[in-house]
C-alpha cells in the first residue's frame, strides 16, 4: 500500500507530522549520534534569545510519576551563535528546521526574529510564551490573551517566516488563548508547553528544584495534553500542533485525530533516543493496517 | 568524546558487596570497548512510571569480554529496580556517556593521588588500574568499607570512615594530611561537598586536579541543559558560565569549575 | 517518643491530618470491609445533590500513565437517601464526616447545605464547584472567581457547619480562586479537583469515555498539585486542603510541608484499599524518625 | 455477596492455551474458598505506571487448595504484563468481587442452556461444572478454540466460529437455533452485542436469563460509580437506573438491565 504522510503546515510541507519538541532535542546535534534526523518531519531546536541567556540554578530537573519536571530557565547561548553553529549543523539535514524563540520583552522576541527573519536555513518560528520557568516573559505573555495577541502581532511584522505561537497549559480557557493569537496573525499554534508543578525533597524539607517550581512533562500529562489540542483545534482555523507525553504512535495519533496537523516529542527522547523515528514507523504500521492511504485523513477525525 | 551506544544489556552476574552496595557486571554490545575511566552510562528502568535514565559511572571494563562492572547503592525506586536483576535478565543502557579522567596528566614517571569518597570511589577503581605510575588512593567511608581490597592491587590504599571504624577517623583530606599525601596529579570522585575541600587543596598545594562532579540529569546526552554546573569561564558550547556535567563533565579540570 | 498526628481545621479537631477524597470511597461502606474507618481524619463522601443524579454514560472510566481518568458526572442518590443511608452508616465510626455537596444552582447547592444543616453527623461540608464532568454547575462556577465568591456566599448563610471550598486546578490563578472564597467566607478551600482530559481510542477512532472528556487524577497530577496547594496556603490565611495523586506518606507529606492542614487519598485507594491507613503509618514512622513530635511543625515548612 | 479479600497471590503455574490466551492458575488465602461461578478477581499490576486493578472472571476455583484458575485474553499492557508471571512470582489480587450466577435457578431437575462468546467463555467453566441438571453449552469463538474439551466433561457442548472453521459458521445464537436448544435457564457472558441478542432470544422465548455484563472499572468494589450499566427498574443502591456492574452484577437478570 502506497501511504502519504506528508502534511503541510503554513504553506511547508513536512515529510511527516512528527518533529522534536523545543529544548528536549537541542538543535539536533547530539541526537544525530542515535537518531537520523533526515527521518523527521521537523526539528524544532531549543529556544534562543538575542543574547546568551544563563538559565536557572541547579537541580533543574525531577522526575515525578511517568513524567518529569524541568526548570532549565531558557538556558541558550544567545542568536549569533546560535545561527553560526547550530544553523549551520542542520544545513546538512533534510529535515524542516523550526526555530523556538525566547524573551523577557517584546523588543527581545522581536530582535531574534529579525536576526532570523533572512536566514533560508528557518523554515518557520516557534514563540514560546510559555515558559514556566523565568520571571519575566514566557508564561507571563501566555497566560493572558490581549498581551499574547500584541506580541504575536509585534513578532508578525518582524517575521519573514510563518509564526507558531507556543501556548501555556496553566490557563482557564485554551480557547481564548487560541483565538487571541490568531486574532494578533499567528500563522499556527503549538501546544502545550509544560504544567507548572513543585516537589518537596522531605528528609530535606525543601524543594527538589532550585527554582522552586517546574515544569511538568512527559506521558503523565498527555490525557490534558490531547484536551487542550482538541479545544484548539476547535477554536482556530490555522493549524495546530500537539505536544505534551507522546512516547508512541498511539499518543501521536491521539493528538492527530484531535485535530493536529503536527506533533513534537520531547521528554520521550530522553527515554528512547529513537523515540521520534520510532514513533514514525508507528504511525506507517497504523496506517497500513488500517488502510489509510494519506494521514491528513486522520487529523482531526474524531 | 566517545562514541555513544543505545544497547539492550544481559546481565553477567550481580552480587551485594555491602549493605545496599550492588555490584552489577553487564555484557555490552561496544560500551565497553569504548569506555574509558571516568564515563558512566544510564540505565533505562523497566517500570514505566520512571522515565528518566540513572547515571552510574563504570566501575570496571573488559573490553575483550564486552563487559562492564556499575557498582552502585540503593538510593531510589530505579535502583531498587536495578537490584533485582539476575542473570537472564537485561537492561537498556546508554554510553559511554561523559568525559573521563585525562589519563596523560598522571601515568608512568609520574605520581597519582586518587581520592574517593563514598558511593564516588567506584570509577576510581578502572582509573586506578589504567594509570601507571605511583598511585596513592585514599578511600572514605561513613563505616563499612567496599572495594577496598581490590584497590589495593594497584597502589597504596589509605581509609577514612567517618566514625572512625577503620583508618583515619575523619573525611579523606584527614587521611591525606594524616599521611603527608602528595602527587603530581589528583583525582577524585565523591560527595560534592568532599570535592569541594578536595579543590581546595589541590589550589593550595598548586596541584592539577581533575573531579567527577555529580548532578541531576534528564538526557544524559547533553541536550537537556539539565546538568550543569558553574564554570570559572564562558563555557564554548553554552557561552555563559555553565557547562554540562553529562558532556564537558563528568570530570572536571578544578580550576574550571565554581562549586 | 511520643508523637502528635492531630491537626485542627476550621476548629474541628481529625485526629491525623489524612482523610479520603471524594468520590474515590463512597461514603465509606464499600472500603470498610478492607480498612479501619476509625484510623482516618476524616472520611469525605461523594458529592451529594438535592435530588438523585443519574450521572454519565458508560465507558465512565480510563487509565492513564500513572493515572486515571473519570467522568462519573456526580452520579448520587440524593440527599434523603444519602442522609437515611450514608450518614446513618457514618455514625458507627470514630472519624470525622465531611459531606461533599454538588448542585447545577447556587439554589440547589444552598438546598443540600440547609438539608444537612441539622445533621450533627456531618462535622463539615466541601462545596465541589470544580467538577470537569457535569455541564453546568461544577467547574463552570469553580473557574471564575466572581461567581465563586457568590456561591460562597450564598452556601455560608446557610450552612452551620464548617465550609471547605473546593478549586478547579483548571484555572490561570489558584491565588485569584483561593482568595475569591476566602472573600466569600469559606472557612477552608481544599484543592485540587481533577484537571480535566480526554483520551482518544485511535483504533476506533472514537473518544474513549461516552463523556469526550474526563478529570485526570492520580500520582500523574501529584507534581501540579503540590505547587497548588502552595499557592493556595500563601495567598489565604484559611486552612487548605491538598490532594491530587496522594499515594504514600512521601507524597502526602510534601502536601503538609507545601502548607496544607488536611492531605486527601483519592485515586490510590484503587490500587489499594488500605492506603490511606498506610499513609498514616507512614506519616508516624517519618515523624519518629526524623524527630517530629507535632506534625503542625510541618505545615508548610519548606 | 461474598466477603472481599485483598492478597498477594503466588503463581503456581501459566501456561498459553492458545493464541495469545492464557490459563493461570493462583493460590490464595482466602479467595478461592468464598468465590462462587461468575465472580470476578482483580489483579494489579506491579508497573507503578499501570495504577488501574484488571478484572478477569475466575474460570475454576479449587477451594481444598486455594487456587484459583484465570483465562484471559492478551488485551494491551497489563495482560502483557500477567503473561510473563511464572511460579515463584506474585501477583496482589482483591476478591471475589460482583455477585455471582444464581445456582439455584438450574440445578437439579432443571435444564441450564450456558452461552459463551469469546473471552467471556471462562466463567461459564466453574458454572457448568457445579450446576447439576441437564446442561448444554454453547460457545461461541472468531477461530481458534480453547477451554471446550473442558466443558465436555459437564455437558453436551455446541461450538460456533465465525469463520466455520468448526461447528455452526456464525454466532452462538446461530448454533443454539441449528440445533433447537432450549432450556429452563439461560446463562450468558460474553461480548456486549452477543449478550443483547441473548437477551431477546430469552424474552422471546420466556427464559429466564442471567448475563455476565462487562465495563471498565476503577475500584471494582463498588466505591467508585465507574462501572454502571442501565437498569430497567431504579436501582436500590444508586436511586438511579444504574447499577453496578462491579457490585450489583457483574450477572443480571436479563429483564432487569438494558443493553
Ligand atoms: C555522572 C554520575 C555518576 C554516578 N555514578 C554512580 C555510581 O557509580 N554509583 C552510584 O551508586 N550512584 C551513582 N550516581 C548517582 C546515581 O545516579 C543515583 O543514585 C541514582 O540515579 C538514584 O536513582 P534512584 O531511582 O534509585 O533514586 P530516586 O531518588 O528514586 O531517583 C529519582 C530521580 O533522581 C535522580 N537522582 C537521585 N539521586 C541522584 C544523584 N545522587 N545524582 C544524580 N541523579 C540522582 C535519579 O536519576 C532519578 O532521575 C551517579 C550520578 C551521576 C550524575
Ligand atoms: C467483570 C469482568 C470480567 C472479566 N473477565 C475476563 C476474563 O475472564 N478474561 C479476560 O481475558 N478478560 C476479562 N475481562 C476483560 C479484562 O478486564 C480486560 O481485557 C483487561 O482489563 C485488559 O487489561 P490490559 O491492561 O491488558 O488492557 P489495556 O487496554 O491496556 O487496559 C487499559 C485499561 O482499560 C481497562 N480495560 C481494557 N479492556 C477492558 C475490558 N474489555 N473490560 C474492562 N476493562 C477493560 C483495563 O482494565 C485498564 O484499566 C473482564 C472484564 C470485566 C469487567
Ligand atoms: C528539559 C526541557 C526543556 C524545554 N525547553 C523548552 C524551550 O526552550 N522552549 C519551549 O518552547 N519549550 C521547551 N520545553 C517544553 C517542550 O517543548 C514541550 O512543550 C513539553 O515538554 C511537553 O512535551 P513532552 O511531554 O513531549 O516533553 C522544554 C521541555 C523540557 C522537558
Ligand atoms: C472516580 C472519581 C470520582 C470523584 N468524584 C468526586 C466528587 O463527587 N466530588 C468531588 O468534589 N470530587 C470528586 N473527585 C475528585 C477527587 O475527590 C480528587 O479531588 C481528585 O481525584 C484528586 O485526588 P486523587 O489524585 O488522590 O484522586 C472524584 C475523583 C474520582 C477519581
Ligand atoms: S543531562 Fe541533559 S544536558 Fe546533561
Ligand atoms: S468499579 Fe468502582 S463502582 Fe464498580
Amino acid at each position: 500500500m502506497n501511504i502519504n504522510t506528508k502534511v503541510t503546515i503554513c504553506g511547508i510541507e513536512l515529510k511527516n507530522p512528527i518533529m522534536t519538541a523545543s529544548g528536549t532535542f537541542g538543535s539536533g546535534m547530539e541526537y544525530s549520534e542515535f537518531t537520523d534526523l533526515n527521518r523527521l518531519g521537523a526539528v524544532v531546536t531549543k529556544g534562543v534569545a538575542n543574547v546568551p541567556w544563563e538559565g536557572n540554578g541547579t537541580p533543574r530537573v525531577a522526575e515525578t510519576p511517568s513524567g518529569m519536571m524541568n526548570a532549565i530557565g531558557l538556558q541558550n547561548p544567545g542568536v549569533d551563535v546560535f545561527i553560526r553553529r547550530d544553523l549551520e549543523f542542520l544545513r546538512k539535514f533534510d529535515t524542516k528546521v523550526i526555530v523556538n524563540v525566547c524573551g523577557h520583552s517584546e523588543e527581545e522576541y522581536c530582535e531574534v526574529v529579525e536576526r532570523l527573519a533572512d536566514e533560508p536555513r528557518v523554515d518557520m518560528l516557534e514563540i514560546n510564551i510559555s515558559c514556566p520557568n523565568v520571571k519575566e516573559g514566557g508564561i507571563a505573555f501566555g497566560t493572558d490573551p490581549h498581551t499574547a495577541e500584541r506580541i504575536t502581532a509585534a513578532v508578525k511584522k518582524k517575521a519573514h517566516q510563518p509564526v507558531i505561537m507556543k501556548l501555556s497549559p496553566n490557563v482557564t480557557s485554551i480557547p481564548d488563548m487560541a483565538r487571541a493569537v490568531e486574532a494578533g496573525g499567528a500563522d499556527a499554534v503549538s501546544l502545550i508547553n509544560t504544567i507548572t508543578g513543585m516537589k518537596i525533597d522531605v528528609n530535606r524539607r525543601r524543594f527538589l528544584l532550585a527554582n522552586k517550581t517546574g515544569g511538568v512533562s512527559g506521558p503523565a500529562i498527555h490525557p490534558i495534553a490531547v484536551r487542550m489540542v482538541y479545544e484548539a483545534a476547535h477554536s482556530v482555523h490555522i493549524p495546530v500542533i500537539g505536544m505534551g507525553g507522546c512516547t508512541d504512535a498511539e499518543s501521536a495519533l491521539e493528538f492527530i485525530m484531535a485535530g493536529a496537523a503536527g506533533v513534537a516529542v520531547g521528554t520521550a527522547n530522553f527515554r528512547d533516543p529513537h523515540a521520534a523515528v520510532r514513533i514514525i514507523s508507528g504511525i506507517e504500521t497504523f496506517m497500513r493496517q488500517q488502510g489509510v492511504n494519506n494521514i491528513n485523513e486522520l487529523i482531526g477525525c474524531v | 568524546m566517545t562514541e555513544k551506544f543505545q544497547e539492550c544489556a544481559a546481565v553477567v552476574r550481580q552480587e551485594a558487596i555491602g549493605n545496599g552496595i550492588y555490584s552489577l557486571y553487564l555484557k555490552t554490545g561496544s560500551v565497553a570497548a569504548h569506555a574509558v575511566p571516568g564515563q558512566f552510562v544510564s540505565l533505562y528502568c523497566a517500570d514505566k512510571s520512571r522515565l528518566l535514565p540513572r547515571p552510574i559511572s563504570i566501575c570496571r571494563t573488559d573490553p575483550e569480554n564486552g563487559v562492564i562492572r556499575l557498582v552502585y547503592r540503593l538510593a531510589g525506586e530505579g535502583t531498587k529496580e536495578f537490584s533485582g536483576l539476575q542473570p537472564g535478565d537485561s537492561v537498556d543502557i546508554i554510553g559511554p556517556l561523559g568525559n573521563g579522567y585525562p589519563l596523560s596528566k598522571g601515568g608512568r614517571g609520574r605520581s597519582s593521588l586518587l581520592i574517593g569518597g563514598g558511593i564516588g570511589i567506584p570509577p576510581l577503581l578502572e582509573l586506578a588500574a589504567q594509570l601507571e605510575g605511583k598511585r596513592e588512593i585514599v578511600l572514605g567511608f561513613r563505616s563499612e568499607q567496599f572495594l577496598t581490597e581490590e584497590f589495593k592491587s594497584y597502589g597504596s590504599v589509605y581509609i577514612a570512615t567517618e566514625d572512625g571504624s577503620f583508618g583515619t577517623r575523619g573525611n579523606v583530606l584527614d587521611a591525606v594530611n594524616a599521611h603527608r599525601l602528595t602527587a603530581d596529579v589528583i583525582y577524585a570522585c565523591g560527595p560534592m561537598v568532599m570535592l569541594h575541600f578536595v579543590r581546595q587543596f589541590a589550589i593550595r598545594h598548586g596541584i592539577p586536579c581533575y573531579l567527577s562532579l555529580e548532578e541531576r540529569m534528564a538526557c544524559g546526552v547533553g541536550a537537556c541543559l539539565g546538568c550543569v554546573c558553574k564554570t570559572v569561564k564562558k563555557d564554548a558550547h553554552s557561552q555563559v558560565n555553565n557547562a554540562r556535567v553529562c558532556t564537558e563533565g563528568p570530570v572536571f579540570n578544578a580550576l574550571d569549575v565554581e562549586i
